[in-house]
C-alpha cells in the first residue's frame, strides 16, 4: 500500500501557492523595471508549473505532469529568455512610467481580486467535483484576478514589452483556471494551446523589434498615427 | 375579342422594354443604333402595355397570376386588375410621347454621351415602372420601387460632370432611400401579422390590425408615399431633381413617377387596406391643401423654366392629395359614391396631370435644346421661330392652369364638385374644411393661371431677352410630334371628358364597389353632372363649339373694320423716348413682384440694389439689382438636421483616437461590467 | 499562380464535402477530430470561394506594385528585398486559409480556439506587410487587442468545458467535441454556461470586430495589402462568427435563447450605432470599408440576436451574400488606391468613371449592393433580418435597424459618388491588367446575378445550416 | 333644341344692349355726383361704334396671341353671360356650366388678355397683367367663398338652380350668412370689374392703372372688342349679385308678361346695385396697390362667416 497522498495538505498548498502567484502579479503591477518584471513572470509560471505538479500528484491526473512540465520550460524557461535577449537587442531604456500611478494601480488590482473572488462565487460547484474539490474555490478566483489583473496591466503600461508579459500573465491566469477547474483541457488542446501562445510570443517579440529599431522607443502610446 | 391574354401581353411589354434596356447597352458604341433600340423598343412596350391595360379596364376582372422567382424566399406574383390598369394606361401614353420625342431630343447626344447607358436606365425605368403598378407582392413591389429609384437617380445625374447636379442626385435617392425604408418597415409590419408578402392575404388584415399598429402601418406608408410624391414638406428634391435631369427623363419624372407615390396610396389605403381612420383622411386633405397653394407659390417664384414645373407638379400633387383625401373620409364616412366621384376626381386628375406635365416638360425641353439656357430671363420672342412648340406649350399652359375647355379644368371642376359635396355628407365642424379647401383651391388655379401667364409670355413672347433666344431653330419633327400627341390628349380628355368618365368604373368599383360614371353623365352625353349629392353640370364640348360660335360676330365686326379702315403694324408706345428695346422689357421678376410684395411673410425676400453712380447720385450709370427668396423648408428644416448629423458624427471619432490603451481600456471595461451582469442572476 | 490553382482546387474540394453534406447529413474523419455539418460547409465553402477570388486578384495587384516600386520602398523600411515580399505573402496565404478551412471543420472547440488563433498569427504579418511604421502600428494593435480577445475566448472556452464536465463527468479526449457537446448541452452548469457566452461573445467578437472591440479593424483593413484585407474583412470575421455561432448554440441549448438574444441585440445595434458616424464622416476610402464591415458584422450578430428560424436565415443568407460582395468593393477601393497612389477621398478629384470605367462603375454598383439596397441581394437577407426583428416584437429596434441602414446608404453614395462622379480630371486610362479586370468583372456580375437567382443546392445548404443553430 | 337657341339668342341680344348701357349709366351716375355734367347714358355705345369703325394700329413686337386676345375676351364674355339667369330663373346655358364654369371662363379670358399685354414687349402691359393676375388671384377665393355659400344652400353650382331656389325664399337674403355673402361678393365685383378703390377705370397713362395699362396697345375693333367684354363682365357680375340675392320678379315661365316683368325688375335691380357701385366708387379714394389685399382679406373673411353662419343659424 504505497503512500496515500492527503487531499488536505495537497489543498493548503494549492492555496499557499496560488496566493502567491497573485501576490507576484500584484507585484508586477507595482514592479518599475522591465528586467524584474520579467524575472517575477519567471518565477510565477514555475509555481504554475509546481502546482499543476501538486494537482497531478494529488490527483494521479498523469497528463497534468506534461503540462506543467511544459509550462516550466516554456514559461519559466525559454519565453523570460527570449524577452530578455530582446530586450538587450533594443537596449531600451530602464524606466517605465505607467498611465496610472503605483499605489492606485495596485488599489485597482485588489477590486480585481475582490471582482475575481465574487465571480467565482457565483458559478463555483464543490458538490459536483466532491473529492478533489476544496482546491477550486481559492485557486479559482486567484485565476480570475490573476486575468484581469494581467489585462489591467495590458491598458495600464506604456512599453510594448509590457504589453506582452501582461498579456503572458493573462495566459497563465487562463492556465490556473484551467487546471483549476478541470485538471487542464484535453492533451491536444493543452500542446495546440502552449503552440500557440509560442507562437504569439515570437510574432508578437518580431512586432516589438520592429517597433523597437523603426521608432526608436518601445513606447506604445507613441503610436497614433492612425486615427479618425 | 382578347387577341392575347392579360399576363402574356404584360410579359411581352416588360421583354420590349428588358431588350430595349439591354440591347441599348450592348451597343453603346454605335450611337444612333443605340438611340434607334432604345426609343423603338420603348415605344413597342408602351403600345403592348397601352393595349393591355385597356383589356384589362374592359374586362373589369382582376387577373392575378405569379412566376417562380430565382430566389426562395419569394416568388413574383402579379395582379393585373382596374387600378394597375388606370396607371399602366397612363404611363402607356407618356412613353409613346416621350419615347418619339426622344428619337430626336437623343440625337444631340450621339457622339457627346453614352446613349447605350441611357437607353438602359431608361427602359430600366419604365420596366421597373410597369412592374410597381402591377406588383401584387410586398417583396417584388419593394423591389421594383429601388430600382426605380436607382434608374431615375442615374437618369438624373447623366450629366454628372455637374457639380449641382450630383448634389441633387445625392438628394433625390437619399430621401428615395428614405421613403423606401418606410415602406420597408410598413411592409414588415403587414407581413408580421399574416405571415405572407402576398398583397391578397393582407386585405382581410384590415379588421384585425389594432388601433395601434393601424396607426403605426398608416404613418409608415404616408411618409414613404408622400415623400416620393414630392409633397411639402418632404418637397425639397423634388426640384433640385427634376431639373437637373435631360427633359425627355424629366417628363418622366414629374409625369408618371412622382404618381407611384398617388397609386401606393391608393393601392395600400384603399384596396390593401380597405380604408383608414377619418384623421387620416383629414390628414391628407390637409397636406394636399398646404403642398398645392405653397407649391404655386414657390412656382411663382422661380425663373428656371424647369424648376417652375417641378414646383408645378408639387402644386398638382397636392390637389390630387385633396380629392383622395376626400375620398378616404367618404369611405368612411359610408358615403360610398361619393367617395367614388371623389376617387375619380383624383384619379383623373393624376392621368391629366401626367399628361400635360409631361407636355410642358417636353416644351421646355425642346425650348433648351434651341436656347441652351433654362433662364427665362434670357429667353423671349421664341414664338416667331419656334411657332409648333409655342403653340403646344400654350396648350399645356392652358391646360394645367384649370382653364376650360381643356383637361385641366375637368379634374379641378370634379374635385371642386366633391368638397363641396362633402359639406352635406359630413357631419360637426369639420364639414367647414371641404368649403375652405375648395377656396384655397381656387386660390391655387388663379395662381397657377398668373405663373403660367409668366412663364409662357417671358419665355416666348415679345422680344428676346438674351442672346441664347436670338437665333434659334423649330426643334425637330420626332421631338414636334411627341409634343403634338399629347396635346392632343389634352384636349380630347377635356372635350371627351363624358366618353372618357367609363373607364373609372372598373376602378370605382374594385375599390368601392360602385359604378357611377352612368350618374356623372347627362344631356345626350354631352354634359358631365356632378351626380349624386349637388348637382351641377358642366360640358367642356358644348363651351369650346359656343365659344367658337361666339367669336364668329366678333370676327366679322372686326373683319369689316379692318377690311374698310385698314389695319397697319407700327411701333410700341414709347412714351415718347426713342428705340424701345429688350431692356424695356418687362422680366419675370418683375412680373412677380406683386406677389412677392404680398406674400413677403412666406417668402422672406432679401433684395439688394447696387448703383453705380457717375456724376451724381440722381444719375446712376448701372444698376445691379438682385432679390432672392428664402428657401426655408431647406433652410429651418433640413439644414439643421444635417448640420446635427454631422456635429454629432465629428464628436464621435474622438473614440478612435488612436492610442491602443483607450481601445483595451474599453475591452477591459466592457469586460468587467458584462461579467458583473453575468453574476447577478 | 500556384496558390490560385491551389485554391481552385481547395474550392472543389469545399464543393465536394458540400455535396456530402447535403447528401449524408454531418460525418465525422479521424475518430472525431474533423466534423462536418452544413454549417462548417457552408463556411467552408465561403472561405474557399473567397480565398480564390483573393488569390485571382492578387495576382494584378501584386505585378503594379512591383511596377509602381511600393515594394522597393518597403524593402528599406523591413529590411528585404521586393520578391522576398511577394514570397512572404503567398507563404503567408495558404496558412490563413489552412487556419480558416481548420475553424470550419475542427471538433473539438479547442481546436476551433487554436485555428482561430492561428488565423489570427498568420495574418498579423499580412497587416505589417509594407512596413512602414503605420503599418507596424496597426500590427500591433491588431496582434495585442487580438491576443486578448483570443485569450478572453479561450478562458470562455475552459468554462464551457468545466460546465460540461459537471455532466459528462470523463475528461477524454471527446470532453471538448462539438458531436458531443451538441448532445447534452442540455445539462450544462447554467451559471458557468452564461459567463462562458459572456467570454466568447467578447472574445471571438474581438475578431468579429463587434463595437467597442472594433478599434483594430480600421487600422488593420487601412494597412494590409487589399487582398489580405479582403481576406480579413470575409474569410477570417465568418470564421469568428462561426465560433460565436457554435457557442450560441450550446448556450441557447443550456440556457434557453432569451439570456443570449439581449446581449447579442445589445452589442449588434451597438456596433452598427457605432459605424455610422465614422462612415458619415471619413477621409479615407479604406477605413470606410473597415467600418463598413463592422457594420455589417452589427447586422449578423442582431440577426443572430432576433434568433428564431427567420433571424439566423436572415444571419447565414447575410454572411453568404457578404463575403460574396465584399471583396468586390475592396478590389475596387484597391484599384482606385493603385491608380492615384491614395487612399484618402481629400487627394481623389473625382471623375474615375472617365479614366476607370470598369472599376468605377462596380464601385458604384457594389456601393449600392453593399448598402443592402434592392435588387441586390444584401436586400433579402436584410429584409428577412427586419420580418425576424417584428416577429418578436422588437419595433424599436426594427426602426434603428432601417434608420442605421439609411445613413449608411446615404454616407456611402456621398463619398463613393464623390470619388467616381464628376468632371474628367485628365487621368491617364487604367483598367488594363486582364487578372484584376476579370476578378472585377466576374464578381459584379455574380452579385447582381445573386440578386435575382440564388441557386438552390445552396439554399437547402443554408437551410439546414439554419436548422442545426435552430436545433431542429 | 330651338327653344334653346332662340333663348339664347334672345338672352345674347340682350346681353349685347344692356352691358353698355349699364357702364354707361355708371359713368353719368358718378358724374352727376360729383356735380358734373358727364356723357350720356348712351356714351358706351358711341364709344363702340366709334372704335370699331376705326383702323387699328398692331405693335411690330406682337404675334398672333395679340390678337387672339380680343377675341377670347369677348367670347367668354358672352358664353359666360349664357349661363346666368337674367330675367328668368332659366338661362339657355345654365345646363353647359355652373358658376365655377362662369368663374374659369372669366379666367380664360383674363388669361389671354393678359398674355396680350404681355406680348407686345411694353413695360406698360407687362405691368397691368402682372397686377390683374395678382389681384384676380388673391380676389379668387373670397369669390368662392362666397359662391358657395349661396351654392350649399341651393346645394347646386348651377346658376338657374340657385335662381331657382332663391325665387322659393324670396326674403332670405336677411339670413346673416347671406348679407355676409353679398358684402363679399360685393367687393369682389368692385375688384374684378376694376374700379376704385382697387384700380381707376376712368384713367390713362397713370402708374396705378391695371387694366387700361395692360390694353394700352389695343386700338380699333380689338379695343371695341375688349371694351364691350369688359362691360358684358361687369354685367354678368352685377347679374350674379342681384339675381341670386334678390330674385324678386324672376318667373320660371317664358310668357311676354312674365318677360316683361322679369325685365323690368331685372333692370331696377340694376340701377340700384349701379348706385351702390357710384356711392363706393365717388366716396373712397383709390388704394395703393398692396393695400389691395388687405380689402380682399376682409372680402375672404366676410365669406368665411358667411360659410360657418350657413350652420349656425
Amino acid at each position: 500500500m504505497p503512500f496515500v497522498p492527503n487531499p488536505e495538505i495537497g489543498n493548503r498548498i494549492i492555496t499557499l501557492m496560488a496566493a502567491l502567484v497573485l501576490v507576484l502579479q500584484i507585484a508586477a503591477v507595482g514592479q518599475r523595471g522591465i528586467v524584474s518584471s520579467i524575472r517575477l513572470f519567471a518565477v510565477q509560471s514555475f509555481l504554475l508549473g509546481a502546482i499543476a505538479a501538486v494537482i497531478a500528484y494529488f490527483n494521479q491526473a498523469s497528463h497534468i505532469y506534461i503540462a506543467a512540465l511544459l509550462t516550466v520550460l516554456l514559461k519559466a524557461g525559454l519565453l523570460p529568455r527570449l524577452l530578455e535577449r530582446l530586450m538587450e537587442r533594443i537596449g531600451i531604456r530602464r524606466e517605465i512610467e505607467p498611465l496610472i500611478n503605483v499605489p492606485l494601480s495596485i488599489l485597482i488590482s485588489g477590486g480585481l481580486t475582490l471582482l475575481g473572488y465574487v465571480v467565482a462565487e457565483s458559478f463555483y460547484h464543490p458538490e459536483e467535483t466532491s473529492a478533489r474539490a476544496a482546491l477550486g474555490h481559492n485557486t479559482l478566483a486567484v485565476a480570475i484576478a490573476l486575468f484581469l489583473i494581467g489585462f489591467f496591466v495590458m491598458v495600464n503600461r506604456r512599453k510594448a514589452l509590457t504589453q506582452v508579459l501582461g498579456l503572458l500573465s493573462l495566459e497563465n491566469g487562463l492556465f490556473l483556471a484551467a487546471i483549476s477547474l478541470t485538471y487542464g483541457m484535453p492533451l491536444v488542446v493543452e500542446i495546440g494551446i502552449f503552440f500557440d501562445v509560442l507562437v504569439a510570443v515570437l510574432v508578437l517579440g518580431i512586432l516589438v523589434f520592429r517597433i523597437g529599431e523603426t521608432f526608436d522607443s518601445m513606447d506604445v502610446s507613441k503610436l497614433r498615427k492612425l486615427r479618425e | 375579342m382578347y387577341i392575347l391574354s392579360v399576363n402574356t401581353g404584360f410579359a411581352l411589354s416588360v421583354a420590349a422594354y428588358a431588350v430595349g434596356a439591354f440591347g441599348s447597352l450592348a451597343c453603346w458604341q454605335k450611337p444612333s443604333l443605340a438611340r434607334r433600340i432604345c426609343c423603338n423598343f420603348a415605344l413597342t412596350g408602351a403600345v403592348l402595355g397601352g393595349l393591355i391595360s385597356v383589356l384589362a379596364i374592359l374586362r373589369g376582372t382582376p387577373v392575378a397570376w405569379s412566376v417562380p422567382s430565382g430566389i426562395p424566399l419569394f416568388a413574383y406574383s402579379f395582379s393585373y386588375d382596374a387600378l394597375a390598369g388606370f396607371f399602366n394606361l397612363a404611363l402607356a401614353i407618356l412613353v409613346a410621347a416621350v419615347s418619339t420625342y426622344s428619337f430626336g431630343y437623343l440625337k444631340e447626344f450621339e457622339g457627346k454621351r453614352n446613349i447605350g447607358l441611357f437607353g438602359f436606365l431608361f427602359n430600366l425605368l419604365l420596366l421597373s415602372l410597369t412592374v410597381v403598378f402591377t406588383a401584387a407582392n410586398a417583396f417584388l413591389f419593394l423591389i421594383a420601387w429601388e430600382v426605380m429609384a436607382l434608374a431615375a437617380y442615374g437618369l438624373v445625374i447623366f450629366y454628372h460632370e455637374d457639380r449641382e447636379t450630383r448634389r441633387a442626385g445625392l438628394l433625390y435617392v437619399i430621401m428615395a432611400h428614405i421613403d423606401a425604408g418606410c415602406l420597408l418597415l410598413g411592409f414588415a409590419l403587414l407581413i408580421n401579422s399574416t405571415g405572407s408578402a402576398e398583397f391578397a392575404s393582407f386585405r382581410p388584415l384590415s379588421a384585425q390590425l389594432n388601433g395601434g399598429q393601424q396607426t403605426a402601418a398608416f404613418v409608415l406608408f404616408f411618409l414613404g408615399f408622400t415623400i416620393k410624391a414630392g409633397v411639402i414638406p418632404f418637397h425639397i428634391w423634388l426640384p433640385a431633381a427634376h431639373p437637373v435631369a435631360p427633359s425627355n427623363v424629366s417628363a418622366l419624372l414629374s409625369g408618371i413617377v412622382i404618381k407611384t407615390g398617388i397609386y401606393g396610396m391608393a393601392r395600400i389605403f384603399l384596396d390593401v387596406l380597405g380604408g383608414v381612420p377619418s384623421w387620416a383622411g383629414l390628414l391628407v386633405l390637409i397636406v394636399g391643401v398646404v403642398s398645392a397653394v405653397l407649391g404655386v407659390l414657390y412656382a411663382l417664384m422661380e425663373h428656371d423654366l424647369k424648376r417652375l414645373l417641378a414646383y408645378h407638379s408639387i402644386e398638382n400633387i397636392g390637389i390630387i392629395l385633396m380629392g383622395l383625401g376626400a375620398a378616404l373620409i367618404f369611405r368612411v364616412a359610408g358615403h360610398p359614391t361619393l367617395a367614388a366621384v371623389a376617387l375619380i376626381a383624383a384619379m383623373f386628375h393624376t392621368l391629366n396631370h401626367a399628361i400635360f406635365k409631361c407636355l410642358l416638360f417636353l416644351g421646355a425641353g425642346s425650348v433648351l435644346h434651341s436656347t441652351g439656357t433654362r433662364n427665362m430671363e434670357e429667353m423671349g420672342g421664341l414664338i416667331r421661330p419656334m411657332p409648333v412648340t409655342a403653340f403646344c406649350f400654350l396648350i399645356g399652359a392652358v391646360a394645367i392652369s384649370g382653364l376650360p375647355p381643356l383637361n385641366g379644368f375637368v379634374s379641378e371642376w370634379l374635385t371642386y364638385q366633391a368638397l363641396l359635396a362633402g359639406f352635406g355628407a359630413i357631419p360637426g365642424l369639420t364639414r367647414i374644411l371641404f368649403p375652405l379647401a375648395g377656396s384655397m383651391l381656387a386660390l391655387t388655379g388663379a395662381l397657377a393661371a398668373a405663373c403660367f401667364v409668366k412663364a409662357f409670355a417671358i419665355t416666348f413672347l415679345a422680344l428676346p431677352r438674351g442672346a441664347e433666344s436670338r437665333n434659334v431653330h423649330e426643334a425637330p419633327r420626332a421631338m414636334l410630334i411627341g409634343m403634338g400627341g399629347l396635346t392632343l390628349a389634352c384636349a380630347v380628355l377635356g372635350l371627351g371628358v363624358t366618353w372618357f368618365l367609363p373607364v373609372f368604373d372598373a376602378m370605382t368599383e374594385q375599390l368601392l364597389g360602385q359604378r357611377v360614371s352612368s350618374h356623372l353623365v347627362s344631356g345626350h352625353g354631352l354634359v358631365l353632372s356632378a351626380g349624386v349629392r349637388t348637382s351641377g353640370t358642366v360640358s367642356p364640348l358644348v363651351i369650346a363649339v359656343g365659344l367658337l360660335v361666339l367669336m364668329l360676330p366678333a370676327a366679322l365686326l372686326v373683319a369689316i373694320g379692318v377690311r374698310s379702315f385698314g389695319r397697319k403694324r407700327g411701333p410700341v408706345w414709347d412714351c415718347g423716348l426713342p428705340g424701345l428695346s429688350e431692356e424695356n422689357e418687362y422680366t419675370a421678376t418683375a412680373f412677380s413682384k406683386a406677389l412677392r410684395m404680398i406674400f413677403a411673410v412666406l417668402y422672406k425676400p432679401r433684395r439688394e440694389i447696387q448703383a453705380v453712380f457717375d456724376v451724381s447720385p440722381y444719375f446712376p450709370k448701372e444698376i445691379r439689382f438682385e432679390s432672392e427668396i428664402e428657401p426655408t423648408f431647406e433652410k429651418r428644416l433640413y439644414a439643421p438636421l444635417q448640420e446635427f448629423l454631422f456635429r454629432v458624427s465629428s464628436r464621435m471619432r474622438t473614440i478612435q483616437a488612436g492610442s491602443i490603451h483607450a481601445y483595451l481600456a474599453y475591452i477591459f471595461v466592457t469586460l468587467v461590467l458584462l461579467l458583473l451582469f453575468g453574476v447577478r442572476k | 499562380m500556384v496558390n490560385v490553382a491551389a485554391f481552385a482546387i481547395l474550392l472543389g474540394l469545399a464543393a465536394v464535402l458540400v455535396a456530402r453534406v447535403l447528401r449524408s447529413g454531418p460525418f465525422s474523419l479521424w475518430d472525431g477530430f474533423f466534423y462536418a455539418d452544413a454549417l462548417s460547409a457552408l463556411v467552408v465553402l465561403l472561405s474557399a470561394f473567397v480565398s480564390l477570388v483573393c488569390s485571382i486578384y492578387a495576382v494584378g495587384y501584386f505585378r503594379r506594385e512591383e511596377s509602381s516600386g511600393v515594394l522597393q520602398e518597403a524593402k528599406e523600411v523591413g529590411g528585404r528585398f521586393a520578391v522576398d515580399k511577394l514570397r512572404e505573402y503567398y507563404a503567408l496565404m495558404p496558412f490563413l486559409v489552412f487556419a480558416m478551412t481548420l475553424v470550419a471543420l475542427a471538433n473539438n472547440l479547442g481546436i476551433l480556439w487554436v485555428a482561430v488563433e492561428g488565423t489570427t498569427l498568420a495574418s498579423v504579418f499580412l497587416v505589417t506587410f509594407y512596413g512602414r511604421d503605420t503599418s507596424l502600428e496597426a500590427g500591433w494593435k491588431y496582434a495585442i487587442i487580438g491576443g486578448v480577445g483570443l485569450s478572453m475566448a479561450l478562458f470562455g472556452t475552459i468554462l464551457t468545458y468545466y460546465s460540461a464536465y459537471g455532466a459528462l463527468g470523463t475528461d477524454t479526449l471527446a470532453g471538448l467535441n462539438w458531436s458531443v457537446l451538441a448532445e447534452n448541452a442540455a445539462q450544462f452548469d447554467k451559471p458557468t454556461m452564461r459567463l462562458a457566452f459572456i467570454l466568447i461573445l467578447l472574445g471571438y467578437g474581438t475578431k468579429a470586430g463587434i463595437a467597442p472591440m472594433h478599434t483594430w479593424k480600421p487600422d488593420a483593413y487601412s494597412e494590409a495589402p487589399i487582398p489580405g484585407a479582403a481576406m480579413l474583412a470575409t474569410g477570417v470575421l465568418n470564421c469568428a462568427l462561426y465560433g460565436l455561432v457554435r457557442f450560441y448554440i450550446l448556450t441557447s441549448k443550456c440556457l434557453g435563447p432569451q439570456f443570449g438574444s439581449r446581449i447579442l441585440i445589445l452589442f449588434g445595434l451597438l456596433s452598427m450605432g457605432v459605424a455610422v458616424p465614422f462612415i458619415l464622416v471619413q477621409k479615407n476610402f479604406r477605413r470606410l470599408l473597415a467600418y463598413s464591415s463592422i457594420d455589417h458584422s452589427g447586422i449578423m450578430l442582431l440577426a443572430l440576436g432576433f434568433g428564431g428560424p427567420l433571424g439566423i436565415l436572415g444571419m447565414l443568407l447575410h454572411m453568404t451574400f457578404h463575403s460574396v460582395t465584399k471583396p468586390l468593393l475592396f478590389f475596387c477601393a484597391g484599384n482606385v488606391q493603385q491608380h492615384l497612389n491614395t487612399d484618402l477621398f481629400r487627394k481623389a478629384k473625382g471623375g474615375l468613371i472617365h479614366s476607370m470605367p470598369l472599376t468605377g462603375a462596380a464601385f458604384l454598383l457594389v456601393t449600392l449592393a453593399v448598402t443592402g439596397s434592392p435588387p441586390f441581394s444584401f436586400f433579402q437577407s436584410e429584409f428577412t433580418i427586419l420580418r425576424a426583428g417584428f416577429a418578436r416584437d422588437h419595433f424599436v429596434l426594427a426602426i434603428f435597424f432601417v434608420s442605421f441602414l439609411v445613413l449608411v446608404f446615404s454616407g456611402f453614395l456621398v463619398h463613393v459618388t464623390g470619388l467616381v462622379l464628376g468632371e474628367n480630371p485628365g487621368l491617364p486610362a487604367a483598367d488594363t491588367c486582364r487578372w484584376k479586370k476579370y476578378s472585377v468583372a466576374g464578381l459584379a456580375i455574380l452579385i447582381v446575378v445573386m440578386g435575382f437567382w440564388i441557386p438552390a443546392p445552396l439554399f437547402t445548404l443554408i437551410k439546414g445550416a439554419v436548422g442545426i443553430v435552430v436545433g431542429g | 333644341m330651338i327653344e334653346v337657341l332662340i333663348n339664347s339668342t334672345l338672352q345674347l341680344v340682350l346681353l349685347l344692349l344692356v352691358a353698355p348701357l349699364v357702364s354707361g349709366t355708371i359713368k353719368t351716375l358718378k358724374a352727376r355726383l360729383q356735380m358734373r355734367r358727364g356723357p350720356g347714358i348712351l356714351q358706351s355705345y358711341r364709344d363702340i361704334l366709334k372704335l370699331l369703325r376705326k383702323g387699328m394700329v398692331i405693335p411690330e413686337t406682337a404675334s398672333w396671341i395679340f390678337s387672339a386676345a380680343p377675341y377670347m375676351v369677348f367670347g367668354t364674355a358672352t358664353m359666360v353671360g349664357l349661363m346666368i339667369p337674367m330675367t328668368t330663373t332659366h338661362a339657355p346655358f345654365s345646363l353647359f356650366g355652373g358658376v365655377l364654369a362662369v368663374v374659369y371662363l372669366l379666367a380664360l379670358g383674363r388669361f389671354f388678355l393678359a398674355l396680350g399685354g404681355l406680348d407686345t414687349g411694353s413695360s406698360f402691359g407687362g405691368l397691368g397683367s402682372s397686377r390683374e393676375m395678382t389681384i384676380s388671384a388673391i380676389a379668387e377665393p373670397a369669390m368662392m367663398l362666397a359662391i358657395f355659400t349661396v351654392a350649399l344652400g341651393a346645394n347646386s353650382t348651377n346658376l338657374s338652380e340657385m335662381a331657382k331656389v332663391a325665387v322659393g325664399q324670396s326674403w332670405r337674403f336677411l339670413a346673416p350668412s347671406q348679407m355676409l355673402a353679398f358684402a363679399a361678393l360685393f367687393i369682389v365685383l368692385i375688384a374684378e370689374t376694376g374700379r376704385i378703390p382697387v384700380d381707376n377705370p376712368a384713367t390713362h397713362l397713370e402708374l396705378t392703372m391695371i387694366h387700361e395699362a395692360m390694353i394700352l396697345e389695343y386700338s380699333g375693333p380689338y379695343l371695341a372688342l375688349i371694351e364691350w367684354g369688359a362691360s358684358i363682365k361687369q354685367l354678368v357680375l352685377m347679374t350674379l349679385l342681384v339675381n341670386t340675392f334678390f330674385p324678386f320678379g324672376l318667373s320660371s315661365d317664358w310668357t311676354l308678361q312674365t318677360i316683361g316683368v322679369g325685365l323690368t325688375f331685372y333692370l331696377a335691380k340694376l340701377l340700384v346695385l349701379a348706385c351702390l357701385v357710384v356711392l363706393v366708387e365717388t366716396s373712397n379714394a383709390k388704394l395703393r396697390l398692396f393695400r389691395v389685399p388687405e380689402l380682399l382679406m376682409v372680402a375672404f373673411i366676410l365669406g368665411a362667416l358667411a360659410l360657418i353662419s350657413t350652420f349656425l343659424f
